[in-house]
Formats: C-alpha cells, sequence, structure tokens
C-alpha cells in the first residue's frame, strides 16, 4: 500500500464513521445495519493520562486493518475500523462501545481502552451483546471465561507478570519487598494476589507505597521507600509518568534496590528520554514483557513484515515500534485468528463461536511476537521473559529465557 | 528513635514544599488583594508558564544558549499571558458579579488545559531543574536540594514582593486598589492597569512556582490542579493576608507531609480539602484575614 | 399574542403555562418524546437516557444554585453517593429499584444537610470551594471505604426489575428514566409557584431581606441543599442501573463542573435552563466527534484532538456566555418566543 | 387583614408595644448607638430624625435583627427580643422597608408581595413539588388576598405582573410597602418612606401610611428628613444625634427644641457641644 | 469650566436615576448642589467623574463638557491627572494604610502633569493635625481627620475642579464649621472650583456662590446663594424654616379611594 492508498483507507474507515454518526440522527437502526465487511470498533486513551500509549498505539489497529485488507480481508471481507477516543474515561468509552454498536449492531469486534471499561461493560457484554473484546488491559479477572466469558488477553496477566517478578525475587535471595502502585483499577488489580504470592515465596513486604497515576509527589513517596529499606521494589499501574521519576529520585537518595515493573511501564522511548536527562539511574531496571522488543526481529518473521510495510507507507516511520504497538496488534492477531478458524468452521462469526475459536489455538506460530508457539488458556496467553534496561546501549535486554506461567 | 527521625525529614520537606506553596498562593493572593477575585486558574496558568519553560528550554538548547535563558523567556511570556487574560476575560465583566468572575476563572481551567493538550500532549514531559537533584543532610535528616533552593527562592520573592508592596508607591497604589477600587480610581490610579499588572506579576511568580515544582512532579497538564489544593493555603491565610498566607503555606505544606507520614501517601490529596472544608465552618475569615461588617 | 390579558379567575392566571403556543410546544415536546424513541437507534437512546439523568441533577443544581444562589461544586459527587448507595443496597443487600431509589434521595439528601452546614456561616466564593472540597472528599471516601464500595475496583450492578420486567435494553431504560426525569423538572417547577420556591428567590436575590420577611435563612438554605442534593441522588441511582457499573472517578470535580457549566449555558434559576444545558452538554462532544470523523481523513490527528477542543468549547461557552448572555439559553429561547408572540408587530 | 391589634389607639400608661432599654452597638471601637432609652406605644406613629449617621438605620437594623447589640435589651410587647433572630422577628409581627429599596429585584411585584406573607403559609416541601390540594387553595388564596387588600389598597393594580427592577423609584418604595403590609405586621419601620419623591408622591405616601395606622391599628415608626411630612403625620418625634436620642416628644416640642434646630442645622455657634459626643 | 446638558442616567440598563438633568459650575466658584435623599446628587457627581460603570450604572443621554472638552467615556483616572477630582461621600480613606501613604496615592493624579512630589508640606499646613498622624493608619483617625486627610488627598492632586460629596457627613458642628471654612480657603487660595453636594443646605449656602435644586433626578430651581436661601420653598424644605402656610398639612390631604377591580 502506498502513501496514497493508505491515505484513502483512512477516508474509508473513519470518515465513514463520521458521516455515519451524522446520517445515523436520520436513519432508524436496521437500515445501517446491512454491512458487507467486518467491522471493528476500538477506544483508545488519545488523550488523558495515557495518551502517550494510546496515540503510539493506535497505529497498531489502523495498520491492522490496511495490511489485512491489502491481503484480500479475512474470509474475502474487508475490515472497517470505527476508531475514537476515550480520554481513559471508562463511561466515555463505554459509550464509544455502545455508538459502534448502533452504527454496526453486528460489530465482529471491540478493542476497549482499559481495565475500567473492560469492568463495566462486561455485565451488558455476557447478557446481551456477546461480542468478542479484547483491550489493552491484561487484569487477572479478564482471563476468567466463566466470568467474562467475552473478554480476552493478549499475554499473560498483571497476576501471573508478578508471580514472574517474585519468583525471579525468591531466586535472588529477596528478602525484602515493596510495592509501589497507582491508585487506579489497573494499578490495584494484581496487588492482592501480589501480597499473597509474596508470603507464599517468603518474602517479606515491608511497604506499599499509592500514588497518583501521574504527577504524583514523587519525592515524598521516594522518602518513605528510603526507610522502608526494600531489596526489590515492585511498580504497577504507570505507563509514562511517576516510575522513571521513582527510580531517578531513589537513586539520588542514594537507594540501591532494584526496580521491577510491568508490561505497560517497560517502554524504551521512556527509559532513553529519561535517561537522557537523569544519566543511567534507570540501569538494570527490570520487568516482564510478553513480547520481543521490536528490536529483536531477526527470529521474527511478523516484525520484519511491519518493519517492511512501515517502511513502505510511513515517512515518519523511525525504525521502531513501540511496546503498545504491539500490544494492539497482537491483540488484534488473535481475534484475526479466530476469525479464521471460525470461518475455516464454516460457523457463522459471532461473539460465541468466535471465543470458542479462540480457546482452541493451540501451539500457534505467532510469528515471532510471542518467543515460543503459544496456546490460549483461561482467554490469555500465558508467556512472558524478564528484561532489563541497559543505559549503556539503550535496549531493554532479555534476562530469562521465555516462561510458561 | 529512627521514627523521630523520620519525623523531622518529613516536617524539613514539608516545610520546604511550603515554601513553594507559598510561591503558588502569592499569586492568588495579590490577585484577590487586587480584584477581589480568587484565580481558580491560578494553578492552570502556572502549568501552562512551565510549558512555555519547557519548551524555552528546547529552543535555547537547540540555538546553543545555557538553558538558564528560557527561564526569563518563560517568566516574561507567561507574565504576557496574565495580563491577556486579565484584558479580554476579566475586563469586560468590571463592576458585574464576582460570582461571573469566578466561574469564568474555573472555565479557563479547562480553556488552557484543553489548549495544552492540543499543543503540548497529556504526555509528561520533563523540563530540565533549574538544580541538580542532589540529596543533601541536615543531621542526619535527607533534603532534596531542589526543593531546598525552591523554598529558599520561593521564600526570596515572597519577601521581594513583601517589600514592593510595603515599601513602594507601586505598593500604594495596588494597595489602595484593593482597598476601595472607586476610590482607587479618583485618586488618579490606573486601576484596569494595576489589575493587568497585577495578574502579570501572579501569572510569573506562578510560572517560577511551576518550575521549581515540576522536576519535582514531572510536568503533565495536570499540574494546574495542585492550584486547587493551594486554594487551602489561601483559605487558611485568610485570603488577602500576606503574612498569613506564608504562614498557611509552610502549615499545610507541613500537615501534607505528616498526613503522608501517618495515614499514608494518597491520604496526602485529600488532606488539603479537610483543611478547607474545617476552616470554612469554623473560622471563615481564616487564621489572619479580617471579618468585614455588613452594611445594609 | 400577549396583549390583552383575558383571564376571569385568579386560578386561570396561576396556571404554569398561559399561552396556548405554549401548551402546544409542551404537547408537541412530550409527543416526541414519545415517538422518537423507537425511530433513533440505540447510541442515541443512549444519549436520551442520559440527557434524562443529567437533567434530573442539573434540575437539583438550579434550585440549589440557580435559584437559591447557593453555588456549588459539589452535584456530581451527590449524584455519587446516590449512585453508590443503590449499588451498595442492590448488590450487597439485593434491595429492589422502588426501594433503593427512594433511600438513595434520602441517604444523599441527608448527606447534603451535612455539607450544606457552612452554607449558614459562609457564602458566595468560599461556599463554593466548600463544595469543590466536599466534592473531593466525598470521591475520596467512596474510594477508601473498599469493604463497602469495593473502592476504585468499582461496582456492577444486576438491571433494575420493574414489575416483572428486566429493564436491560436502551429502550426499556429510556422508558423508566424519560417520565422520572419529567416529573423531576414538574415537581421543582412547581416549588417556586409556592412560598418554598419564592423563599429560595428571595434568599439568593438578598438575603437579609428574605430574613425580614420571616424567612428562615437556616431552614431554607438547608432544605434547598436537601432537595439540590436529593435530586443528585436521584440521577445517581438511576446512573447505578443505567451504567450498571460503577467506579468513584465517575464521580469527580470534572463532572461538577461539567453540570454547573450545563446550568450557566442553560441559563440559571430558569425553567428550561436544566434541559437546554444537558441538552448542550451532550450535543457538543458527539458534534464534535462527528466533525472529526469527517476530517480525520485530511488532518488524521483530529480523533485526538476532539477531547481537548471539546473542553477547550465548553470554557468559551461558559465564559461567552457570563459575558454576552448571563441568563444563558433561555434568555435567547424566551427572547424568541418574545418575538413569535409580537410577531406582526415588530419589523 | 386580619390584625389582631384593636383598633382603637391603646392606653398610654399600657406596656408599650416597643421597648429599647440603654441599647448600645459598636463597630470596631466605633460607638454607633449609645445607651438608648425609649418607647413605643402601639397603634402610633413615630418618627426618627436626625442627621446622616446618627445611627438611625443602625437603629432600625437592632430592631430587626441584623446586629447584635453590643449592650442593652429590646423588648417587643412585653418580651425580650434581643437574641431572636431575624425571621422570628418577622414572623411575630415586625415589618420594615429599606433605606436602598431591598426588594427582589428578580421577581414580579406580586412575588414580592406574596413573600411578605411568608409566615402565614404552611405548604411544606412536598405539597409544593405536587402542587396539589392544600398548596393550590392556599396559594389562591393568598393571591385573592393580596389582590384585594393590598394591591388595591396601594393602587399599584397596573404594575403587579411587571418585574421590580424596571419600575421607577417611588413605585418600587410603594411596593415594598406593599411587601411589608402583605406580613400584616403589628409594627411597620419604614426607612425613608419618602426619599427620592417629589410632593405629589410624598403626599401619597403620607397618606398611605395614615391610612394603614387607621385601617389595621399598625404601629409605625418611620425614619425620613422630610421635617413637613414628619411633622404632620407623627405622634412622637424621636431625635438622634451620634448615636444618641438628644430629644423626645411631640411634634410641636421637637420643632421649638434648641437643640434639634442646632443638630440639624448646625449653624449658629451657641452652645450645643453638650448633646454632642467627640469621640 | 464644567458644563452638563440633559443628563439621563440609568442604573442595570433599566432603572433611571437623572431625567435630563442641566448644570453648570463656573471656574473659581462653588456651586452647590442640594436635594433630598435618593434625588440624585451623587450619581451626577458620578457621571461626570466616570465611577459610574463600577455600581453597573452608565450614562444614557447627555453632555458633559470638562473644559469644554466632552469627558464622557473617560476613564475616571485620567479625568483625575485632567484636574477633575472626587471627594466620595462617607470619605472613603484607605483605612489599612497610613496618612502619609493615603496622601501618596493621590501623587498619581499627578502623572504625565509634572514631577511626582514627594513632600506633604502644603496639606500639613492645612491640616497640622495630619502632621502629628502621618505615621498612623488612616482607620485609627477620627472622622474629622478623615475628612481632612480625604481633603488633603484632593490638594494633592492640584485640580482645578473639585467635586465634594457631603463633607458634614457624621461630623460634629464644630469639625463641620472648621472644614467648611478650609474648604473656602482652598477656593479663594488655589482658585479652585467646586462642585458641592451638601445635606446641610444652610450651610451649603453660606459658603456657596450658586446652588441648585435637585428633586428626582431633574433641577427644578436654581440662583444664587443669596437668592435661593431667601427662596420660601428652599427655606421651608431644605432648611427647615418657617412655616407650612403655602401647603397644606400631610394631615389633611384628602382620603379618596379609586377602588379599582382587576376582575370585576
Amino acid at each position: 500500500m502506498t502513501n496514497r492508498s493508505r491515505r484513502d483507507f483512512l477516508i474509508k474507515t473513519t470518515g465513514a464513521a463520521g458521516a455515519a454518526a451524522l446520517g445515523s440522527f436520520g436513519f432508524p437502526a436496521i437500515v445501517q445495519a446491512q454491512a458487507k465487511e467486518w467491522v471493528i470498533g476500538a477506544s483508545l486513551p488519545l488523550t488523558g493520562p495515557f495518551a502517550t500509549a494510546g496515540q503510539l498505539g493506535m497505529p497498531g489497529i489502523i495498520d491492522f486493518i490496511a495490511m489485512t485488507n491489502d491481503s484480500g480481508g479475512i474470509g474475502g471481507k474487508k475490515i472497517r475500523g470505527i476508531l475514537e477516543d476515550s480520554g481513559y474515561v471508562a463511561i466515555k468509552a463505554l459509550a464509544n462501545f455502545k455508538k459502534a454498536l448502533a452504527e454496526a449492531p453486528d460489530l465482529a469486534c471491540y478493542f476497549g481502552d482499559s481495565t475500567g471499561f473492560m469492568k463495566l461493560v462486561a455485565p451488558e457484554l455476557n447478557s446481551r451483546y456477546k461480542i468478542m473484546t479484547g483491550s489493552t488491559s491484561f487484569a487477572s479477572e479478564l482471563a476468567n471465561p466463566s466470568t467474562n466469558p467475552y473478554q480476552y488477553v493478549s499475554g499473560p496477566t498483571y497476576q501471573d507478570m508478578f508471580g514472574i517478578l517474585l519468583q525471579h525475587v525468591a531466586d535472588k535471595g529477596g528478602k525484602r519487598l515493596a510495592f509501589v502502585y497507582s491508585d487506579t483499577e489497573f494499578g490495584k488489580d494484581p496487588i492482592a494476589y501480589g501480597r499473597q504470592r509474596a508470603k507464599e515465596l517468603g518474602i517479606e513486604l515491608v511497604h506499599e507505597e499509592i500514588t497518583k497515576a501521574s504527577g504524583a509527589e514523587v519525592q515524598s513517596h521516594v522518602a518513605q521507600l528510603r526507610r522502608a529499606d526494600p531489596d526489590f521494589i515492585l511498580m504497577h499501574g504507570y505507563v509514562t509518568g511517576v516510575w522513571p521519576a521513582i527510580i531517578a529520585t531513589a537513586r539520588a537518595f542514594g537507594m540501591k534496590s532494584q526496580f521491577l515493573g510491568t508490561f505497560w511501564a517497560m517502554e524504551k522511548v521512556i527509559a532513553d528520554k529519561i535517561s537522557a536527562k537523569v544519566g543511567d539511574a534507570l540501569n538494570g531496571y527490570m520487568g516482564v514483557l510478553p513480547y520481543r522488543y521490536f528490536y529483536d526481529r531477526k527470529e521474527a518473521p511478523a516484525y520484519q513484515e511491519l518493519d517492511a510495510w512501515n517502511k513502505a507507507n510511513n515517512e515518519k516511520y523511525p525504525g521502531y515500534l513501540v511496546t503498545w504497538y504491539l500490544q494492539v496488534r497482537m491483540t488484534m492477531n488473535l481475534w484475526k485468528k479466530a476469525m479464521e478458524i471460525t470461518i475455516e468452521a464454516d460457523k457463522p462469526v459471532n461473539g460465541d463461536n468466535l471465543m470458542t475459536s479462540l480457546a482452541s489455538i493451540k501451539d500457534w506460530d505467532s510469528g515471532g511476537f510471542f518467543g515460543n508457539p503459544v496456546s490460549v488458556v483461561s482467554n490469555k496467553i500465558p508467556q512472558g521473559r524478564v528484561y532489563a534496561y541497559n543505559t549503556e546501549n539503550k535496549l531493554f535486554l532479555p534476562k530469562s529465557d521465555w516462561i510458561q506461567v | 528513635m529512627n521514627e523521630l527521625l523520620y519525623i523531622v525529614e518529613d516536617s524539613l520537606t514539608g516545610l520546604l514544599t511550603g515554601g513553594i506553596y507559598a510561591l503558588m498562593a502569592v499569586g492568588m493572593v495579590l490577585v484577590f488583594k487586587a480584584t477581589r477575585v480568587v484565580n481558580f486558574a491560578h494553578g492552570t496558568i502556572m502549568m501552562v508558564g512551565t510549558y512555555f519553560f519547557f519548551s524555552f528550554s528546547l529552543l535555547v538548547q537547540q540555538l546553543g544558549l545555557s538553558f538558564w535563558v528560557s527561564v526569563p523567556l518563560a517568566l516574561l511570556s507567561t507574565g504576557l499571558l496574565g495580563m491577556f487574560l486579565e484584558r479580554v476575560l476579566m475586563r469586560p465583566l468590571l463592576g458585574q458579579s464576582v460570582f461571573s468572575m469566578i466561574m469564568v476563572t474555573v472555565a479557563l481551567i479547562s480553556v488552557l488545559e484543553g489548549l495544552t493538550i492540543l499543543i503540548w500532549t497529556s504526555d509528561a514531559q520533563y523540563p530540565p531543574g533549574l538544580f541538580p537533584l542532589q540529596i543533601s543532610f541536615i543531621w542526619e535528616a535527607a533534603v532534596n536540594m531542589q526543593l531546598f533552593w525552591g523554598f529558599v527562592i520561593g521564600l526570596s520573592l515572597f519577601v521581594l514582593i513583601s517589600i514592593v508592596l510595603f515599601l513602594t508607591r507601586i505598593g500604594v497604589a495596588l494597595r489602595a486598589t484593593a482597598s476601595d477600587q472607586a476610590t482607587a480610581y479618583s485618586m488618579g490610579i490606573n486601576v484596569p492597569g494595576v489589575f493587568g499588572m497585577t495578574w502579570m506579576v501572579a501569572a510569573m511568580t506562578g510560572c517560577l512556582a511551576g518550575i521549581l515544582l515540576a522536576p519535582l512532579n514531572s510536568l503533565t497538564p495536570s499540574l494546574g490542579h495542585l492550584g486547587l489544593s493551594v486554594l487551602a493555603v489561601i483559605i487558611l491565610g485568610g485570603l488577602d493576608s500576606l503574612l498569613g498566607t506564608l504562614i498557611a503555606a509552610l502549615l499545610i505544606g507541613w500537615l501534607e507531609a505528616m498526613t503522608g507520614h501517618f495515614l499514608g501517601g494518597d491520604y496526602r490529596e485529600v488532606m488539603p480539602y479537610i483543611v478547607v472544608l474545617l476552616i470554612i465552618v469554623i473560622r471563615p475569615y481564616g487564621l489572619f484575614g479580617s471579618k468585614e461588617v455588613e452594611r445594609i | 399574542m400577549h396583549i390583552g390579558n383575558a383571564r376571569s379567575s385568579y386560578q386561570a392566571d396561576e396556571v404554569m403555562w398561559k399561552r396556548p403556543a405554549h401548551k402546544g410546544a409542551m404537547l408537541l415536546i412530550i409527543l416526541s418524546l414519545l415517538i422518537l424513541p423507537f425511530w433513533v437507534g440505540p447510541y442515541h437512546l443512549m444519549l436520551m437516557s442520559q440527557l434524562g439523568i443529567f437533567v434530573i441533577a442539573i434540575a437539583g443544581l438550579n434550585i440549589l444554585t440557580g435559584y437559591t444562589g447557593l453555588i456549588s461544586l459539589g452535584q456530581g459527587a451527590f449524584m455519587g453517593i446516590g449512585a453508590y448507595t443503590t449499588a451498595v443496597l442492590a448488590t450487597g443487600y439485593g434491595f429492589p429499584p422502588w426501594a433503593t431509589f427512594p433511600l438513595s434521595i434520602i441517604m444523599t439528601a441527608l448527606i447534603g444537610i451535612g455539607f450544606g452546614l457552612p452554607s449558614l456561616r459562609v457564602r458566595g466564593l468560599y461556599l463554593t470551594i466548600a463544595t469543590l472540597a466536599a466534592n473531593v472528599i466525598i470521591v475520596f471516601a467512596i474510594r477508601k471505604l473498599e469493604w463497602l464500595t469495593n473502592g476504585d475496583r468499582g461496582i456492577n450492578i444486576e438491571p433494575a426489575i420493574l414489575f416483572g420486567f428486566s429493564i436491560e435494553s436502551e429502550l426499556e431504560k429510556y422508558f423508566v428514566i424519560a417520565p422520572l426525569a419529567l416529573l423531576f423538572v414538574l415537581f421543582s417547577q412547581n416549588l417556586f409557584r409556592t412560598k418554598i420556591g419564592r423563599a429560595f428567590i428571595a434568599i439568593r436575590e438578598q438575603d437579609y431581606s428574605a430574613e425580614i420577611m420571616g424567612i428562615s435563612l437556616i431552614r431554607y438554605k438547608l432544605t434547598a441543599f436537601a432537595i439540590g442534593s436529593a435530586y443528585a441522588g436521584a440521577a445517581g441511582s438511576l446512573w447505578a442501573y443505567f451504567f450498571t457499573a460503577l467506579t468513584p472517578n465517575q464521580f469527580n470535580l470534572s463532572q461538577s463542573i461539567l453540570f454547573l457549566a450545563a446550568l450557566i449555558i442553560g441559563g440559571m434559576g430558569t425553567t428550561l435552563g436544566p434541559l437546554f444545558g444537558a441538552v448542550f452538554v451532550i450535543l457538543v462532544p458527539e458534534t464534535l466527534r462527528a466533525i472529526a470523523g469527517l476530517i480525520t481523513p485530511y488532518y488524521p490527528l483530529a480523533l485526538q484532538a476532539t477531547a481537548p477542543i471539546t473542553e477547550i468549547i465548553y470554557g468559551l461557552l461558559i465564559i461567552g456566555f457570563l459575558i454576552f448572555e448571563p441568563m444563558g439559553l433561555s434568555a435567547i429561547w424566551a427572547r424568541i418566543w418574545r418575538y413569535i408572540d409580537r410577531w406582526p408587530f415588530t419589523r | 387583614m386580619n390584625s389582631t391589634q384593636p383598633k382603637v389607639k391603646t392606653n398610654q400608661d399600657r406596656e408599650p408595644l416597643l421597648r429599647v432599654d440603654s441599647l448600645s452597638i459598636a463597630f470596631g471601637g466605633v460607638q454607633a448607638l449609645n445607651n438608648l432609652e425609649l418607647e413605643i406605644q402601639s397603634g402610633t406613629i413615630s418618627s426618627i430624625i436626625g442627621p446622616n449617621g446618627a445611627g438611625k438605620t443602625t437603629f432600625f437594623n437592632l430592631v430587626s435583627g441584623f446586629y447584635q447589640p453590643t449592650g442593652g435589651e429590646i423588648f417587643f410587647r412585653g418580651q425580650s427580643i434581643t437574641s431572636l433572630p431575624g425571621h422570628k422577628r418577622g414572623a411575630l409581627g415586625i415589618a420594615r422597608t429599606f433605606q436602598n429599596i431591598a426588594l427582589f429585584r428578580g421577581m414580579s411585584v406580586l412575588d414580592n408581595i406574596k413573600l411578605g406573607a411568608h409566615s402565614h403559609l404552611k405548604t411544606g416541601v412536598f405539597g409544593a413539588g405536587i402542587y396539589i390540594r392544600l398548596a393550590q387553595h392556599e396559594e389562591l388564596q393568598l393571591r385573592e388576598t393580596i389582590e384585594r387588600e393590598i394591591i388595591d389598597f396601594l393602587e399599584i393594580d397596573h404594575i403587579r405582573n411587571a418585574p421590580v427592577s424596571g419600575l421607577p423609584y417611588g413605585l418600587q418604595k410603594r411596593v415594598e410597602l406593599a411587601r411589608a403590609l402583605a406580613m400584616r405586621p403589628s409594627m411597620m419601620l419604614l426607612d425613608e418612606p419618602v426619599a427620592g419623591m417629589n410632593r405629589e408622591e410624598r403626599e401619597d405616601t403620607a397618606r398611605f401610611i395614615l391610612d394603614i395606622q387607621e385601617q389595621w391599628g399598625t404601629t409605625i415608626l418611620l425614619v425620613d428628613h422630610d421635617m413637613g411630612m414628619v411633622m404632620d403625620i407623627s405622634d412622637q418625634v424621636f431625635v438622634f444625634n451620634f448615636g444618641e436620642l438628644i430629644a423626645a416628644g411631640k411634634p410641636e416640642i421637637i420643632q421649638s427644641d434648641p437643640a434639634v434646630i442646632e443638630a440639624y442645622l448646625g449653624r449658629e455657634k451657641s452652645d450645643i457641644s453638650r448633646h454632642i459626643k467627640t469621640q | 469650566m464644567l458644563e452638563i446638558k440633559n443628563l439621563e442616567v440609568l442604573y442595570h440598563h433599566v432603572i433611571q436615576v437623572l431625567h435630563g438633568l442641566s448644570l453648570s459650575v463656573p471656574g473659581g466658584q462653588i456651586v452647590a448642589l442640594l436635594g433630598a435623599n435618593g434625588a440624585g446628587k451623587t450619581t451626577t457627581l458620578k457621571a461626570i467623574s466616570s465611577l459610574l460603570p463600577l455600581e453597573n450604572g452608565e450614562v444614557s443621554a447627555g453632555e458633559i463638557h470638562f473644559d469644554g472638552v466632552d469627558i464622557r467615556g473617560i476613564p475616571p483616572y485620567e479625568l483625575v491627572r485632567a484636574g477633575l477630582f472626587h471627594i466620595q461621600e462617607g470619605r472613603k480613606v484607605f483605612v489599612d494604610m497610613t496618612t502619609e501613604e493615603n496622601l501618596q496615592a493621590a501623587t498619581y493624579a499627578l502623572v504625565g502633569r509634572k514631577r511626582v512630589k514627594t513632600d506633604f508640606e502644603q496639606i500639613y499646613h492645612y491640616f497640622p493635625k495630619l502632621r502629628d498622624r502621618r505615621k498612623q493608619l488612616a482607620g485609627y483617625l477620627s472622622g474629622g481627620e478623615q475628612q481632612m486627610l480625604a481633603i488633603g488627598r484632593a490638594l494633592v492632586a492640584e485640580p482645578r475642579l473639585i467635586l465634594l460629596d457631603e463633607p458634614s457627613l457624621g461630623l460634629a458642628p464644630q469639625l463641620v464649621e472648621e472644614i467648611f471654612s478650609i474648604i473656602t480657603k482652598i477656593n479663594q487660595e488655589q482658585s479652585v472650583s467646586m462642585l458641592l453636594v451638601e445635606q446641610n443646605a444652610m450651610m451649603a449656602l453660606s459658603v456657596a456662590d450658586y446652588g441648585f435644586i435637585l428633586e428626582n433626578g431633574k433641577v427644578v430651581l436654581e440662583g444664587s446663594a443669596q437668592t435661593l436661601s431667601e427662596d420660601e420653598d428652599v427655606r421651608e424644605f431644605y432648611l427647615g424654616i418657617g412655616g407650612h402656610e403655602q401647603h397644606k398639612s400631610y394631615r389633611e390631604i384628602k382620603h379618596y379611594k379609586r377602588r379599582k377591580r382587576w376582575l370585576s
């Protein structure tokens, strides 16, 4: 696809969404429903505290649609996207969801922007809408086919990540542990599990520090941490802000603790940006990532394909795609896989069948996103790897092999 | 023993933070003194000023100049913004109810925050600190030198403003305006000019407070919300008393630190509001404010 | 035509809608509220239901702020109290809607009275700040009372069951919310035909003068807080059943500011103000989103600009109305009616 | 209106309607009223005169409950009302008008007058909101009473639905009088009822005041600078100067009191300084 | 020096206070403006000095000429700097500033005219009491001293016309005497014109050259101070002298009722 065609595509997808939004004031829903394409909806946090992740993640879904349509769509039908900004406000995302439904009652998939939205939409999803829904969230309770039969997680859950990291701490002989997390649903999700898991592993949880998701007063939080004097500090519930400042300040305070993090706060771009300001404070920062980093694409044909496509279509492509992009892309890839299985089995495309297909994925070669072939277990893919940031070569380097939870 | 040290350490940090709060609050107090309007958007103007600083710091870096050059540039542009806002939004409402003016400042929060997001996105930015992130020990208590210097600057500015206000002719004009607009007018004082100047100075002090705060909190469009908790400071200080504001700022800084110490960090942010509510119920005119006799 | 005055009894002069045109317009609106839902899709039905909830909350704020002059930045949090009361009673104790709804109203009214107490000592600016503080504190309390509210993780509520029907679809929800909204607006309107409403306005206009008339400022200010909060409680209870899931941040300060903005835009102290305001704050982002959809092809960043632009537009609208039309859309509406009334004689 | 007051003037030796006992108030160290003692008999028309700043309005504010005295007591019908909140004094039967018209500007004339009757209505919040039976009945009843007894009486029927803010000064004063009348008061405090009026309007107002007193036996206490009217219609005149009562008595006596002439005119350099409290 | 023609003033866009008021103040003279409370005297002064917008008032019609220049719409501080000083009713000193700071505030009136002066000897010459109290907060001055300060501020401003609103308000008679004698002195020595609003009509007419009497926002009578103080009506209504022979007593007014029924 050339720049020209990418532009045309954009006109078709989002432009249509706008026109439909205006048009839908005038026509009954029935008339609009006769679509000859797969419609996927998405809410992305393009504004609000996690805007950076949303803005850099959005191309993940746009490129997915373009690339899939370039190669003939799914089952012969093209995909149309209805994308909206949620501002990381769960209720706005819910409104977006219903709006997408009004426009396309046979929505094939929805992409949610947050743990909050996924929980908000779950009851109605179960009882009425029955649409396959993925999201940016790795919240633990979403990966539960009995309570959340239409939602899935495109990697391990936050609990799983905590499990991996705590195991690492135990292996390293860590005795004193502290949690630092944001006061959001996102931040609090795995904490109860973490407490219990630390106990089981014989690690003393010496301190818990709750902060704002952005713009927190780092100094005072670090003062508390310094007193607790933990060997390991596990941070969760952040994307671009707070966590780097906490590490930098802690280092300035002379703290030697090992910092650990989870998926969303492991982006190289952020780590580089901070390191340019504060030197090598972030050196050794460690966390779990379900995927490969994009620079590690030797054994990842899917990454090479993305690289090639972006080189051809995106004049601003810096040669690197952020982890958030990969997450969005993986979520869509899982849906596409489920679609293909369903269509191949010649079953009607609906939420129930898609979720059954998703659950049937076994030893799937993800093209290198995941290190090893993966299976969907309990609506999630419980695999991940421990990486640590290295300020010298500005890369997150693997510290473990691919771990199956 | 350790616990005592920690309390001392936290108290110190709290008081130092209070110095920066004082710098944030002084702008609100000045504007209130002169115009009887509590500027809810003061924190937001501070935030915008800090973004100015951030942008200028990138610019001067490209030009190969010292980043210190960006400080006066940021102060000046924020000052002009303050003056502009007064001219365009406040002046048309002169003589009308104070409620309208206050609501305009509330609305201004939305406008400025929206503009900031449009221009700089809501991504966290890390403008350079005026002072390096460095810890010193006073006795055994750790002190963040950024905070310390922030306190020193905040306090000196506070003193400077007090001197100007009480010992110069300009101060006389401002106090006259504060005391009675109509009479100040009939003394030949350019009252709208005083308003504009007050807004300018307030915006500049806000900008400076933001520059000092940003390395401690990182810079996001929500930095402005700190301005709302500074309401606690000015209410506690009695709205128009400079000395009261200074003491209240230190007190609130210290109380926040103690709340953080005893109840946990997440309780800090609600503490100023509880103080506000208590003050309003118990002593509405603050610690140092004067009660007005109503004329019928 | 409003030239002569040919009514023959005081009762006729005290009716709510004095002109046939008004009656007609009212009838038309009610009729369209009955027919419209079958025509529009579920998304617009959702907006209409949300509109109904907003109208109730803003009508409450109108009583408190518009009529009584007690400026509140806490209506969002009061709605939160109503919503959480309903959620806790319904999920924790299995209360049915016909019990949770009134209990939420009572609960919110009581807490509203509590936070209204500062109004006895202070007014104007101080009261605004006090309610702002109340908002922050209430939301914080909801978050911290995890054993009751499940904190930041939120509560899910089962659909309401009324007369054996489970109210689940947007249409069903609409037909519960819309009549209630109408009732609440009528109730508030009736208040202002009697001594209660007059006392509120008197307090706003000149509280010392009101006191001389024998109006107890304490009693009526607290009553205003109670009614205003009760409305917020009702709106919150409906909100809980409407969204079926609650998180504390749905009720933070920006919600309160939005309500106040809607009231200013719609027209404070006017009957139709809350309606106009609610329509406006719901339509602005919708329109912007539609426009963003249209220009995205030419300017791909439009999607992420809608939210900040919405903010800016709200802000500018409030400022614009305060400077140029302090009585809001209602004043424009009245001007249009006046023009129609005198039509053959004006220009 | 169904005033409880008898229509004949009460005996002079009975307990006065209003009595203040060594009433004092200071604002920030300045003594605005100092040990004031006065009595007002039921059914009379009394006036307070004195230069601006003499404490006349302050006295009204004390009687109607806006200010708390720093010393002394106020008795109404023999009962101390010193610490009674303002709205209860209104309900007891003390009505007043204000120097700088304090009407509810956003409301119509009718609603303003209806507000005066506030304490006589019983509607509760729920009754009001539903607006049936009692509430409706009461409102209609009130409307009728006001139309018949007040609007008609004060000749303001042509403006009853007009918003107050647009009315000329003189009419606003009259509406304020109507509102006070709707309270069915036993005592009315009128603060400068004819200020800013021309001779004709003054005559009207004077006539209304006399009629109110005559029809309902309402006790009237007024403050005004129009000596002509004050002297003509008052049964009793009190003269204030610098927060003190310097003279009291029948108009004829007051008119010739040198102290009064002195306080008001301050021209001749006689030894009037003994009356004046220099601060 | 000052010429007003057909002035009309509205408050809040609706309430009309002045109805076509016309008056003039010749140079070097003291002109008294008399009338009952609410007649519009203070409003007239505020209209001249452009202070009306602060109270949501506006001049809706008419002309105000100061030295032949139409001054409507000129901001108040510029009028002051042009030599038109308004001493407001109730003295309005800045209570939490010292005497000297109060005087200093008035030096803003000299901006653009001459070098701002720093010593206030001339003022202390007229009001020696103020010299003793110059470091004291103005709020603690007595009423008379405050009035002196208010006039002192006007002197600092070196105006050509002073609008003086109720200088005798709340002052003891001897003080009123003193204030008025200084006013006359200033008028003569500095050749400042004055427009004097005063309730104490007798006092006002004794110092004024000319007078206007206001009723309901209109001038109903004017003349030299001499003529006015001999006018029977003025003597009765404003000076409180003379009987009511010409007028019927208010008690004698006929009680007639125009029974009008709205519905019947």
